[in-house]
């Protein structure tokens, strides 16, 4: 098994965080991890990016080049990755910024309104939660439980106040998930 | 009477503009996110009756944003 | 209608890349209004320097060279040379003037060397990511400096504009600062007349222009503005520190 | 819990701390920041000493004057900041001062990019400086073997008297592996007293001079051969490197770094095709391995040098092959990491019909 | 008269005043002075301008000014100095400035001595600055050649918009022999205008820019790959050497600069004693010459590289040779001139028998 | 009959290299009989530069480094923030310090790094044979200013100490010279003031040396001494710049 | 009664000390050439009674040839 | 032809110069010819020295090791290029300022009293002209007259005053050379 995730979005939205907690979360299920951020010069805007590989080998190029799950959390995003997926791939767009579809047709997509969940749970700033929730149910790469055990080391400890939100988010997009899913049957 | 143009794509939502008019009609634009990402500053027409075209926003936008007209 | 205020022609249409409320946007503009005024811009050759304002080539629309980091004095004394006529500057952070490019920007002020240097003080590395400059304040906290800056580990901040008027090929150098509507117009005076005593050949003219890094600051830019005139002004007092001018109407 | 996420700037310093460096000099520069944010962090905690520079020229001269005086000392900076270190440099070799040097590359020439690159292998294995002298040059691969090699770098300085450079990539610098910092192995040494450094006379008998300047040629002859004595050494007993699967190999793949690893990933998928296909990985840049290209250039076919440059390693590999059999190189320079489907299809060509 | 008794030193710089040079920046050290002193007296004679910078530092970023902005312009230092202008002539080559840069070695590493050497090879050949990039870099071995090779070192920085190093030693710089001025042969370039150079917009529609920050990794490495085939056109045809009784030679010298001298004069005392001897002179140092080994290589029996360092050029010597013929080395270090008794024991060593 | 007058043990056998007249010698004595009377000779490290005081480690009986030009404040930084209860000091020349290795002693005061710094202006750069120093001055012929140094083109001496005063980390700045019995004892006691700066752990302090260079100058060594006088003086004013000792008995 | 000891062989024959001494008794030893070519500073035996041990001399010589006893 | 000749002594002898109206004299008697001097720390004192080659070939190392003749001015260059002469090579030695004499045997020495003899003709100064005068009728390398053509050149055109007691100097030397061919007789 070798997961190679490419999560991309403005800065300011929370996508290096969402690919440390999926390597944080692959590290404690015993995994070969790997996460590479974008850097750049500091000036905030423009797009962020991290590569994250969650793999049973030892883990080679750090950069992802052929993705087996991109999320996309603007539409710049989407221009820019959505040729990097494999054929059979993940493609996860947020469709509360996103107003153009995915052109791939061998590749899976899934579309979630990350930022009017979120909106609904009351905190813009928890959107990436929603579609890392969604990421984690569609992909399995790692088991929830583990991401939520994996929150703390990205969030810092005794930030617990936090937690629960985020953990909300997580399962509200895991829902959706599966109700699209189960739309799918 | 004056009027404020802004060059909405250009904008960053800083709110220096906001902070620096005198008479406080600027406001960002929430309902809009523009190509950067950001809700745009912007006068609602109600308000541009009020603009005394002292540049003042535009003497502080960082981004060439804002035009004055009077 | 008349239009009051538009966009200088010293400025190409490419839109700055600082973040949010980054006040490096005023200056630009400051210094691009003016040459545009001065009716320099088709003489005039820029340096950029490396910090935030690494791009600021594709924003004069002058001529222009990259230098390397705190090189720029040096590298506009070599254009200055060859084109003694033109008009020649450099727009240089704190980092890159008052840290790694000392020796050049003294040199270049004690050569009387007739450029006019933009000094940008954010009391911060910004492109780095915040680490501590020359002129971060005692009490700072910075990447480098995570428990604030110590005078006993680090020293004490410079002031370029009080150190450098003791030199003697100095012709003009002021402080100012671009907080509100106010000290921006005089921040631009300044600017202008950083110019006029490079036409006018009078020698090296500096502009230290205390500024805002909003992102690195953890702040609002608004909050950021208050920054520069709560802390900042305080220990870098703004004024005219050297003026060998003569008056121009 | 052993082992803990960090970023390779990171591991690199708690790996040096660990090492017992308490003295850090540096310059802040991308993709390297993080190597100074962690010791401003760590160095008071441990009751070390970090002081950021006015620039890369001071802070590698800052190096030489706490070097000289017994401490062990890093600097670490990215490809521009290097070049203005190379006088330095050249006068920390020339005085025997040991000290570890970090450079993180990012793309050149000039201020170039600030992505992760290999284009300054030439700059630390032949002398960006002047005059003759050599530098241990080590390259790091994992954010593990950062962690381990750091800490090797400092005895091997020590032991050498002699500055050591671990050369890693911005790629290396800023990602994030699990590292134990537990288990680090190193090899035993003697490493002898600094008996040299300025200490202070104290009640020694002998002034401790450090220095490079031998004004008499004859003099400076005679320490240019003692120097190549001690490189002669090194070049005994410092030589490191990976060797996979080039028993039975046709085609070799020679890579160092962050590329090495990608082509590791390569070598796999050809050996899956049917292709006999090796690697060696060069760990010390100098001394270079010549071993595994003894070992190997009778029976492989040819080798395919691999690099984040335009190609610097592959003189030294076609030096260790003596031309005896092909060199290919394929490389990418400005940040740019070489295609792994690129090498693929090298290695298709170069092995031919043989699989 | 026509020849005058010149130092290398002064020749070097009235040469480059002859070639339109009108733009010095540079920093005194020894043994180059006699630059910096000929330029400071005449480049105001010819109305040029002669500029002591603060520090080799900033001479070399005041060229990046001058050359950028369109002038001929030349700095001239001795190693440490030179060490210390890496970083801008990266950022030199990187912007594609042109202009002329003077390296007159002396003894290192670090403070060394002053006396003439030749261990900055790799610095000048292989890069001593950071990332992928080239300087042609010609080495004379007599004041006349210094001369010629510095006028011609203009046309050629302009051509290619590429710094050039004249690569000198010591004792090139200080000794002196009569130069001829009046008829120094160049070869015919098409020197494009300098329409880059920012002179000031004027009535030019676009702006010019010096830059070599390319923050788009594609981008620069895209621009890596024009530089290259710049490169690569040089290594086509800018390749110089001389070949002395080369044709029938079972032992072929190989040397530049002043050791090339002494070598020539061990060829001819070999010869008298009836050893096949001859002598390949290297005189683009890079890029270097490949052609007189390939015409060699099937007829010599060995090369003799000699070197006032321990062992640089060697190197590509041994590229070039393709280890079809045995290489040897005889080198000294520190200033030191290798012995001409040396080299023809060597000789009869290598020779062994056959006469 | 008791000695009045002897060679101290803060200098080594090896006879000095440098030229007849050379004042050089005098402050090398200087420095050793202050760190010989002060008892800090088992716990001085010296940092020696580049220029003629370049064997300066051959003469001071402590241990000492040989810096590279102008690196001997960074050098002397690094050696410090290892031994911080050690004497450390640097000997430089105008060149050394005041070119080359102005951001490093800009950046050492700026500091308060707690080390001493001789700094021997000669007004030229002896070991290299006479180029102009940035303390050549008008009018002055070197051999790099053949027409006599001017201010269009070379701009004007640095005073060192006057610009070094205007930064916080300074404990100690004077200026002396050495051209006759009373000013050598002079500067013999702003030396020790410098070494007692460092003892007290005030900061960074620096004694100024106007010193000659006869051979460069073409001067004999006595001629040279006037020079200093009537010539040096007059733009380099002796005095205490900055002061922040505790007065000690 | 005082008087001076010249280190004859490391004396460079600048005359700093002729020029220092207030009793003028100091002169070059024009019959003498020391290892290091110089003719070396003394006082004739005639004249070292004259010293007053003022130590002026070795106070403005560079080069530590003079010891001055009282 | 090739002479390769080192000049040596206290730096303020002249040596230098010495060596440079040969080189000048050589070039103007349309010969090869080569000037290396000893260059250091600009410190004056200790020991200066220059070699010159004369040559009808191209001329190699401009550094002699094995000089066809070597002139010492003073003592501590005795010392140190005796060894340097070739076997029936010449040695001229200042005899003013040297108290030991020669220890080779299979060379040929000129023992001159430089300094006396200037001294004599009313200027210390000129002592390397009186050396130099012995050494050109010794060896005839160059013409005398050449010698006297170059001396303008070094000592700068217009000094004429300068260049009577120069010539005068050579010539006292030269003749000193002929007497003591004259006694060998
Ligand atoms: C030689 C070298 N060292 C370091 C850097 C990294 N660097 C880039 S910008 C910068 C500091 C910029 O700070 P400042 O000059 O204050 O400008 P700001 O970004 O705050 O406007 C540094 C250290 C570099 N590019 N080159
Ligand atoms: C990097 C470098 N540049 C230049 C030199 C050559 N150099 C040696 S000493 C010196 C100047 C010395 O002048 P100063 O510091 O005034 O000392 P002084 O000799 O006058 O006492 C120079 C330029 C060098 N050794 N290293
Ligand atoms: S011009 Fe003045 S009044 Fe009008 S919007 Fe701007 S700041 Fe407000
Ligand atoms: S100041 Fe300019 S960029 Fe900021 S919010 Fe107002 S218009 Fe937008
Ligand atoms: S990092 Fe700071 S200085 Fe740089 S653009 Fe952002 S706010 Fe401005
Ligand atoms: S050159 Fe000048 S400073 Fe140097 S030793 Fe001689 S007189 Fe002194
Ligand atoms: S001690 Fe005084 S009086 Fe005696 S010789 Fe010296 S200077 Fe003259
Ligand atoms: S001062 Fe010293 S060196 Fe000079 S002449 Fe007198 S004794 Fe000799
Ligand atoms: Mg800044
Ligand atoms: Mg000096």
């Amino acid at each position: 098994m070798e997961e190679r995730i490419i999560f991309a979005g403005f800065g300011g939205q929370g996508v290096l965080s969402m690919g440390l907690i999926i390597t944080y979360a692959g590290m404690f299920e015993g995994k070969n991890v790997s996460w590479t951020p974008s850097y750049g010069p500091e000036m905030r805007g423009g797009t962020a990016f991290c590569n994250v590989t969650v793999s049973d080998e030892e883990v080679g190029s750090p950069v992802i080049t052929e993705a087996t799950s991109v999320i996309v959390m603007n539409r710049p995003s989407l221009d820019k990755y959505e040729s990097y997926v494999i054929s059979g791939g993940k493609l996860f767009i947020n469709t509360s910024l996103v107003d153009k579809k995915a052109e791939r047709k061998d590749i899976e997509v899934y579309e979630i309104p990350a930022n009017d969940i979120a909106n609904e749970l009351g905190n813009l700033k928890i959107a990436n939660m929603v579609m890392l929730g969604a990421f984690v149910e569609a992909t399995k790469v790692v088991k929830m439980e583990t991401v939520i055990k994996a929150l703390p080391e990205v969030f810092g400890k005794g930030k617990e106040h936090l937690m629960s939100i985020n953990e909300k988010a997580l399962y509200r997009g895991a829902e959706l998930i599966k109700s699209l899913i189960t739309t799918k049957k | 009477m004056a009027k404020v143009i802004f060059n909405e794509d250009l904008c960053k939502g800083c709110e220096l503009c906001v902070n620096a008019c005198p008479k406080k009609i600027i406001e960002m634009d929430l309902s809009k996110i523009n190509v950067k990402g950001y809700h745009p500053a912007t006068v609602k027409p109600e308000n541009m009756n009020k603009c005394i075209g002292c540049a003042f926003c535009a003497m502080m936008c960082p981004d060439t944003v804002i035009t004055v007209i009077k | 209608m008349a239009v009051v205020f538009q966009k200088t022609k010293g400025l190409t249409d490419t839109p700055f890349h600082y973040c949010p409320g980054c006040t490096h946007g005023i200056i630009h503009r400051l210094v691009a209004e003016v040459m545009e005024e001065l009716d320099v811009l088709d003489k005039a050759i820029g340096v950029a320097p490396v910090g935030c304002a690494v791009f600021a080539y594709d924003y004069f629309s002058c001529d222009m060279q990259e230098a390397a980091h705190g090189r720029a004095p040096a590298v506009a004394t070599g254009i200055k040379r060859v084109h003694p006529d033109k008009i020649v500057f450099t727009y240089q952070g704190d980092g890159d003037l008052a840290a790694i490019g000392t020796a050049e920007i003294v040199h270049a002020a004690a050569r009387g060397e007739n450029i006019t240097v933009i000094f940008v003080n954010n009391a911060n590395y910004g492109m780095t990511g915040g680490q501590m400059a020359p002129t971060t304040l005692i009490g700072q906290e910075t990447l480098t400096t995570p428990y604030g800056r110590k005078a006993e580990v680090n020293g004490y901040p410079i002031r370029m504009s009080e150190m450098l008027s003791t030199l003697e090929g100095v012709a003009y150098i002021e402080r100012v600062a671009v907080y509100d509507v106010k000290h921006v117009m005089q921040a631009k005076k300044a600017i202008k007349n950083a110019f006029l005593a490079q036409i006018q050949k009078k020698g090296f003219a500096m502009v230290e222009v205390l500024s805002s890094c909003p992102t690195n600051w953890g702040m609002t830019p608004v909050e950021a503005l208050n920054w520069i005139k709560d802390h900042m002004e305080p220990y870098y007092p703004l004024g005219v520190y050297k003026n060998t001018l003569e008056e121009v109407k | 819990m052993a082992k803990v996420l960090m970023k390779g700037n990171e591991a690199l310093a708690e790996a040096a701390i660990q090492a017992g460096c308490r003295h850090y000099f540096g310059y802040p520069i991308t993709p390297q920041n993080e190597v100074t944010a962690y010791m401003a962090k760590r160095m008071p905690e441990v009751g070390g000493v970090f002081l950021q520079a006015e620039s890369e020229v001071s802070a590698i001269n800052m190096v030489y004057g706490a070097g000289g005086a017994g401490a062990r000392v890093m600097t670490s900076t990215s490809s521009p900041g290097l070049s203005l270190m190379q006088e330095g440099i050249s006068y920390l070799a020339g005085a025997q001062v040991p000290c570890v040097i970090v450079n993180i590359m990012r793309g050149g020439p000039g201020l170039g990019d600030i992505q992760g690159a290999q284009g300054d292998y030439f700059q630390s294995t032949k002398g960006g400086g002047h005059g003759d002298y050599r530098l241990i040059v080590l390259a790091p691969s994992t954010i593990q073997e950062m962690a381990d090699l750091v800490q090797e770098a400092f005895d091997i300085a020590d032991e050498y008297r002699n500055p050591v450079v671990i050369l890693g990539d911005g790629m290396l610098g800023q990602m994030m592996e699990p590292v134990d910092f537990e288990n680090i192995q190193k090899r035993k040494r003697d490493i002898p007293e600094k008996t040299w450094a300025t200490t202070g006379r104290g009640n020694r008998e002998h002034r401790n001079i450090i220095n490079s300047l031998y004004i008499d040629p004859p003099v400076l002859e005679k320490y240019n051969y003692q120097l190549f004595e001690k490189y002669a050494k090194a070049e005994k007993n410092e030589v490191r490197y990976e060797m996979i699967n080039c028993e039975d190999a046709d085609v070799i793949l020679v890579a160092y770094g962050t590329i090495a690893r990608v082509a590791k990933n390569v070598m796999n998928i050809a050996r899956r095709e049917g292709y006999k296909v090796g690697l060696i990985r060069p760990i010390s840049l100098w001394p270079f391995p010549k071993e595994p290209f003894e070992k190997t250039v009778n029976t492989a076919k040819a080798y395919l040098t691999v690099e984040m440059s335009m190609g610097q390693m592959v003189e030294d590999v076609k030096l260790a092959v003596q031309f005896k059999k092909p060199v290919y190189f394929y490389g990418r320079p400005g940040g740019m990491i070489p295609e792994p489907s690129v090498m693929l299809e090298q290695i298709r060509k170069i092995a031919g019909g043989v699989k």
